[in-house]
């Protein structure tokens, strides 16, 4: 028996080094999908990504070049790469801590400068690998590490920050969305520019355990549950709409 | 090096074997001895091969790791064929889970079976508590710290709704181990 | 513990149990599995009763460890157990309740 | 400028205490009431208890963006009146640099703590190594000095932050404890006494900030809000803050002055060890997690019959120059065991005559003492 | 005879270190004003600022606290003092390049915290202080000593930016709207939250020259002749648009 | 891997061009068609004439965000088959040593120059200094090794740029040019030959990219887009870039390779001067633009009958004991001028059991030969 | 070189060049003052036609230099040519033409 | 220290000190001559006090920057108080604006005053060119470079714009420079 889309994995990788049940596993996958579907020529792609477990997703399971960096410059070595060699397709593929918090300086310039980087954000909300600490995607009140008693800052909407900045492509998808997540990144890979998916994408060790969904299908379905597209929220209520996370293409 | 006493704990990531080193080790410090503990953390904590380690001691301890175990607590066949050529001979003790773990014969150490889990299971109706149940059995055997003294780590480190749940399964080790060493 | 029942799954357990064991030593650890444990994958077993599955694919899609295939001919859906961590997600996404978890004791 | 002593804040008696966790009171109890910091691993428990204390005694936590952020709220909040620190690890580390020549430059009083890994780069994150000593002196541009403490033990990662927080009030300095993964996460007996000796920051009306009869004085330190109108620069500086970037003597006056502040007072900074050593003819020169592993060895030698000894540093910078330079004119052989490739062997080299061998380990484990006593034997 | 303001002037300081004509002095003078309206007390205002002719704003011209500190991080250390000292009213002046390119992370950070700083960014398009090379804030096209085909790439717009990122007042007037700057500056002061007001400043030596504006006043006319309420671009096409600069206030 | 003799691209001929310009086109001789940067005093001269000519010929120029993201972008590019390189200045240098680090570690080519200005912090930024020696070597956390050289005219801010991209490619390493003001701002003659020997890096199709036979070999380097489905980490890795987190041997091996692979081949890295030391009783160590202020003084001192001579570091990392402790047999005493607190006179002291005086000097301005010619006299 | 005339401008000259250089000396100066030279500010003259000056505070509001007050008492504004660094920007924007710049040559 | 010739050019910040410096250096590089300049950066070359400093010799330089002018120009009195004391005596040579700048008396070095801003005004109509003219003296006075080796400096390193302008300052200077000089 072989694994799903093994052709893609590199060679010598066995399992992942995830969580059972780690959103990051379910994107791993559906990437490699839309890397299928659009028959991409995987000795001509680049994954770049930073550090975290998010990190991991590309690097280094992809069977092309992976250049897993430092905390949080993922994208200033992408564009290094991409500005020398443009014939590679550059796919950052990080962290919500990495690419949104340390990282978010390079974020906005890369975004200003469009360049043509495809730029996938694992968003778990919060930092999965070092012990599940607060990120700047994480809701306010939510219990993480170092919020004992609930986040007290408002989280990055990453959308609208990188849209502020400038990018091209901008998209919000829930790994729970498979199918408009695959169609989403397919996008991207065709759009010439910045391009730049939100993946919400469930960690049930760090995040779920702190904050009342156990077990990894508590979180997938709590995600199944909140992801509405823009169109299905127009109805609701305030008070409704803001357990929802409002998904969807904000920019294309 | 007299007066120093090395306990190695060690099973698998989630059997409780880092809670059992805190207690072990707190209450060491409830007694009044110098107590230097260290256990696998990050990948290991959570990861197949898990043990905590703690050094007794009447005064300042030197090197703080473990160098040669006194007594081992093993847990799983795993932790005992990793640990169990590492014990002290002749003074040596090994407490392992009858259950899960089959012991070498050749081994010059006294080796006491403690069905940990199987009581754990069916006497507690928590497989969880079988890390308790191998420090009532330790204390019972080795009196290395107070009855109390545990009592009172119990009651520092373990959130009040499983406390009492604790207790009894130290008691229950407790009695297992006056069984097994009387 | 959560593993899965699947009758028709035929590779003989031992092998898939050394398999098992060998990959996650080959590939790389710092992130640890959490729930998994070292004594637990000692049996799992899938159940697909094809009766139910539709062949829809949502299990395939959100399964992180990309365990599970469809056989291109015959369009069944298949599990690698070797890869397969027991989070439990393809049961409970599955909208045939075509795959089953069993709660497996250690031993 | 002085001392006083107060309650401390955590009950009197004897914890189990991770080094991690112990820092934390340690800072608590010198009276750290802002903590900025940016999780890393190994020490991540360390911002985790704070946040907890902190909230608890009503100090100021907050989780930055990175770990320049950090340090340069850290350094906001200290001229804002606070005890203020950081903690982070290597990569965190070599991230602070500029802002740590900031504080040296400017005189701001801040405690870093970093929890050495196993490095460079990201390397081996989890694991244990002592590879950021000599950074610790050198890590930002130009010629500074700082203050770097190396504890052995969790009771001394409480008594040690306590001290930097002094150390740091009282010269304006940043002070930096250089502990490593395996101090941070070793759990200890520690003993917390009833009452703790804290230094505040000297002050003085309208007196100048900067500058201060003698070259190696250490000026009053007022803070934002008192009236003083402060004006703080990271450029070259006269006595009351005014920038002087076109004037030699103000900038030869300047550096000059914040170096000698530290090594003029070295004395009173540097505690060292003998362990020993008095008929020792080998002696082994060890700080941090390794010095209790050469202890351990020394004492066993001892028991063969070899006369050696040990000396051992607490504090790192400013280096023990003058401890060092008496062993190596007593002793035939010194021998650095050091989880690093010989950093402070080197640092020894310069002070004695004899030879000096470095017993370097990176495997990012910690040195067994059977690997001391082994090269013991050999040489 | 004395200067205007003088009394929020610290005692010793001479002439600014300004060019002749530099915008950043009548920003200088025009934040005074706004201070000197609401009767600030001086002795609990904090001023904070980086590195570059606009950090030179605040320090040490201002007679109440000021922390120049290093090249982009002023809204860290500004975080640390506010979050310590809350009864300090803290207000960050430094420079386009010092708040937007190097301090990126932090300006966006500080504005989804909604931390009560007032931020000030003297926007004159350049890198003054270093010569003149580009800055994020350049527009496309333009002469600088790093770009001398014209600037390849988009500039931020740093309200939307910030906006983005989640401030909560944000504004952007001219020096050459003296009187709406003042009253903005005054908004902000008042605003309980991040306030970020884009202060438009010409700088003459290092934009003016390079871009056909000889002159101090051929930057003011400029600036005049450009500067364009909301209400205003409401008629224009297109290419009249593209050429004009919208000021006024975004979110209040 | 092997060098070969190009065609330069700026045409054969006697020019006047400042240091930092002629560090541009050292560069562009070398072969480097990447630059990310940016501006900073006493730098930015370099970049901006980078950006002009990387324009002419087709290259990349890119202005970055900060400095951090320059040199990040400089490795990037690198991994991606540049030639490529960043300058900076004090406060830019201290920014980028976690990438630095990175470059050690993942064995990436790339060339950074250094235009040291009088620090500590912000400092005097139009002044000179050269203050950031050690940290050139300390900077970035762990145990990692780079290769620094030391220009003393503006015709070696063109040749040791030139050579630093050699080296570069050659060992993969980080190569840095440690500039300052003094020598970036002075304009001298240069001469630019026809050709240029210019090394290229090695490749061997499917060969390990992390590791090699022999514990200090410099394995071969693919690029991105050429099917090697390259695998780069910072994280500690095997020969085929698999991390190795948990591996006490894959950690101790690659540290002690990236480190021997440059001291094992130091005595074809490092290059020094000497002058007039045959029959000195004393010696000058000098580097930099402080070395020209030494010869000079020298040369006078010899005229007076003085028995001096000097050596010229022209590398300075990694550090030429060999020349020094030689030199140290000869003569009595050793005299160090820097424009620092003596950081190159406390590595000299490291390898020499005669005297070393430190003659330091941290007043923004280069050193007067009358200063040194004084302090011969005087000793 | 631009500076102004202003006939009620009645400081002695020299003092207020001595004064004048004394304030840049004494300031800072690592980014100068571009168009201005030593030389330059030799005679500097403001002329304010009262008569056309309608106290409107414009050229005070834009000044770089903080040199434009108004006198609470009399309504007059008042240039204080001792910061003045002549950029011109004062008589660009009077909507009066009441400041007239010269040109006044070196010496 | 045979075969080096020390040249300082000062004036304040605007004069085009810093470009006949570099026009200079030049020249004696056209000349084949080693030569090392420096100048006054940032801050002050656009400030008041302005110099430009170049050392030629026939031999690598040792200390590149001045230690003993052989010739100043002062271009304003500030440049002329500054650094005429500095100029070697006996050989030394002050080349000064006649129309700024009042010499000191008592110095025992060459004087040559020249109305170098007078005549660029005037006849030039320009007074940037006076820096120009002033190099045309000194080429007269001292052939420190040859007349063709500046012309080419000219036209390397101004703008097509001005080269003409330029050429034509040079030549009066050297005309001035006759003068003077014979
Ligand atoms: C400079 C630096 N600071 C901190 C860290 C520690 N660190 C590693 S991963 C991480 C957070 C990762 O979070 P995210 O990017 O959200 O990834 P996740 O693990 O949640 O998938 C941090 C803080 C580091 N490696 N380097
Ligand atoms: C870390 C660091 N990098 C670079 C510099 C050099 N530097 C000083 S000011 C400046 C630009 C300032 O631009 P801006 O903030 O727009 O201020 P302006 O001078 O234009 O008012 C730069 C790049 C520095 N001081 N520190
Ligand atoms: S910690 Fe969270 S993000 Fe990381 S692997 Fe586990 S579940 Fe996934
Ligand atoms: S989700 Fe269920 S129905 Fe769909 S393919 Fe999987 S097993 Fe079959
Ligand atoms: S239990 Fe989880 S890992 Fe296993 S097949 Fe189902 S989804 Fe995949
Ligand atoms: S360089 Fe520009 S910004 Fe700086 S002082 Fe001069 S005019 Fe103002
Ligand atoms: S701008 Fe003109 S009219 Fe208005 S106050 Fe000034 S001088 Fe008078
Ligand atoms: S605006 Fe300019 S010219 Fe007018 S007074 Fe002010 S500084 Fe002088
Ligand atoms: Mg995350
Ligand atoms: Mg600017």
């Amino acid at each position: 028996m072989v694994r799903a889309l093994e052709k893609y994995i590199r060679p010598g990788v066995k399992s992942t080094p995830f969580c059972p049940g780690c959103g990051h596993g379910i994107l791993m996958g559906l990437i490699l999908r839309a890397i299928d579907d659009l028959k991409m020529d995987m000795k001509k792609m680049l994954f770049v990504s930073g550090i975290g477990c998010a990190a991991w997703i590309p690097s280094p399971h992809y069977n092309g070049d992976t250049l897993h960096t430092l905390h949080g410059r993922a994208l200033a070595f992408a564009t290094g790469a991409k500005l020398y060699n443009p014939d590679l397709c550059v796919m950052v593929v990080s962290g919500d801590g990495d690419l949104s918090s340390i990282g978010g300086n390079h974020l906005i310039h890369a975004a200003r400068r469009d360049i043509d980087l495809k730029v996938i954000c694992a968003n778990n909300m919060i930092y999965g690998m070092t012990g599940g600490q607060a990120a700047s995607t994480t809701p306010r009140g939510s219990k993480t590490s170092t919020t004992g008693e609930g986040n007290p800052y408002r989280p990055f909407d990453l959308c609208k920050l990188v849209e502020g900045a400038g990018a091209t492509y901008v998209s919000r998808f829930s790994v729970t969305q498979p199918i408009s997540l695959i169609q989403s990144i397919k996008k991207a890979l065709l759009h010439k520019g910045f391009s730049f998916i939100e993946a919400l994408s469930p960690c049930p060790t760090q995040f779920g355990r702190r904050n009342l969904l156990e077990r990894p299908e508590d979180m997938i379905k709590d995600l199944i549950r909140r992801c509405i597209l823009e169109e299905e929220a127009e109805g609701l209520t305030e008070e409704e709409r803001a357990e929802k996370i409002i998904t969807g293409e904000f920019l294309s | 090096m007299t007066g120093i006493k090395q306990v190695r704990l060690s099973g698998f990531g989630g059997q409780g074997v880092v809670l059992a080193g805190l207690l072990l080790g707190q209450a060491g410090v409830f007694d009044g001895k110098y107590i230097s503990g260290s256990n696998s953390y990050g990948a290991q904590a959570r990861g197949s091969g898990c043990k905590s380690e703690i050094v007794f001691s009447d005064g300042p301890v030197d090197f703080p790791h473990l160098t040669t175990a006194d007594i081992l607590i093993a847990m799983s066949q795993g932790a005992y064929n990793s640990y169990c050529g590492d014990v002290r001979e002749e003074s040596g003790l090994i407490l392992y889970d009858q259950g899960l773990v089959t012991p070498k014969e050749n081994l010059r150490v006294r080796h006491l079976g403690i069905p940990a889990t199987d009581v754990s299971v069916k006497r507690l109706k928590n497989k969880q508590a079988a890390n308790i149940v191998f420090l009532g059995v330790l204390i019972e055997a080795t009196r290395i710290v107070s009855p109390g003294a545990i009592r009172k780590a119990i009651s520092t480190h373990v959130s009040e709704r499983f406390r009492s749940l604790n207790l009894k399964a130290l008691r229950t080790g407790m009695e297992l181990g006056r069984k097994a060493h009387g | 513990m959560m593993t899965k029942e699947c009758k028709k799954e035929t590779a003989p357990k031992i092998k898939r149990k050394t398999l098992s064991v060998k990959a996650r030593k080959k590939g790389f650890s710092p992130v640890e599995y959490g729930l998994l444990k070292e004594e637990a994958i000692k049996e799992a077993e899938h159940c697909l009763g094809l009766r139910e599955c539709e062949s829809c694919e949502i299990c395939s899609l959100l399964c992180p460890d990309l365990c599970i295939t469809r056989d291109e001919k015959t369009g069944e859906v298949l599990i690698d157990l070797d890869y397969c961590k027991g989070c439990g997600i393809c049961a409970s996404v599955c909208p045939k309740g075509a795959i089953e978890m069993a709660l497996e004791e250690g031993k | 400028m002085a001392s006083r002593w107060v309650k401390s804040p955590f009950p009197k008696g004897t914890y189990y205490f991770s080094g991690n966790e112990a820092a934390a009171e340690g800072a608590i109890a010198a009276g750290c009431r802002f903590y900025a910091g940016y999780p890393i691993t190994p020490s991540s428990e360390l911002m985790e208890r704070m946040a907890v204390r902190l909230n608890e005694i009503g100090g100021v936590f907050i989780q930055m963006e990175d770990e320049i952020a950090s340090i340069s709220a850290v350094i906001g909040a200290s001229w804002a009146g606070a005890r203020a620190m950081t903690a982070t690890s290597g990569p965190g580390f070599s991230l602070m640099q500029e802002s740590i020549g900031y504080a040296a430059f400017t005189e701001t009083p801040c405690v870093i703590i970093d929890v050495q890994r196993a490095g460079p780069c990201t390397g081996q994150a989890t694991k244990v190594g002592s590879g950021d000593i000599m950074q610790a002196k050198w890590g930002s541009h130009g010629d500074y000095q700082v203050i770097a403490l190396s504890p052995w033990s969790s009771q001394e990662m409480y008594d040690l932050t306590l001290r930097a927080f002094n150390l740091s009030e009282q010269y304006r300095v940043p002070a930096m404890v250089m502990a490593d993964e395996a101090i941070g996460h070793l759990r200890e007996t520690i003993r917390v006494a009833a009452k703790v000796e804290v230094w505040d920051r000297k002050k003085k009306k309208g007196g100048a900030p900067f500058d201060i009869e003698g070259e190696d004085g250490v000026p009053p330190m007022p803070s934002f809000g008192e009236g003083e109108r402060l004006s703080v620069t990271g450029s070259t500086h006269d006595a009351y803050g005014f920038r002087k970037t076109d004037d030699p003597k103000a900038h030869a006056r300047l550096v000059e002055r914040i170096n000698k502040k530290i090594l003029n007072h070295k004395r009173s900074i540097i505690e060292t060890e003998d362990y020993l050593l008095e008929d020792a003819e080998m002696a082994v020169v060890a700080y941090g997690f390794t010095a209790r592993t050469s202890l351990y060895a020394v004492k066993r030698m001892r028991k063969d019959g070899t006369k050696v000894g040990m000396l051992r540093l607490k504090t790192l910078w400013p280096f023990p120059d003058e401890a060092v330079a008496e062993i190596g004119k007593k002793v035939k052989k010194i021998i650095v065991p050091e989880m690093n490739l010989g950093q402070v062997a080197g640092e020894v080299k310069k002070y004695v005559p004899c030879d000096v061998i470095s017993l370097s380990q990176t495997n990012g484990e910690v040195i067994q003492p059977d690997t001391i006593m082994e090269m013991l034997r050999k040489i």
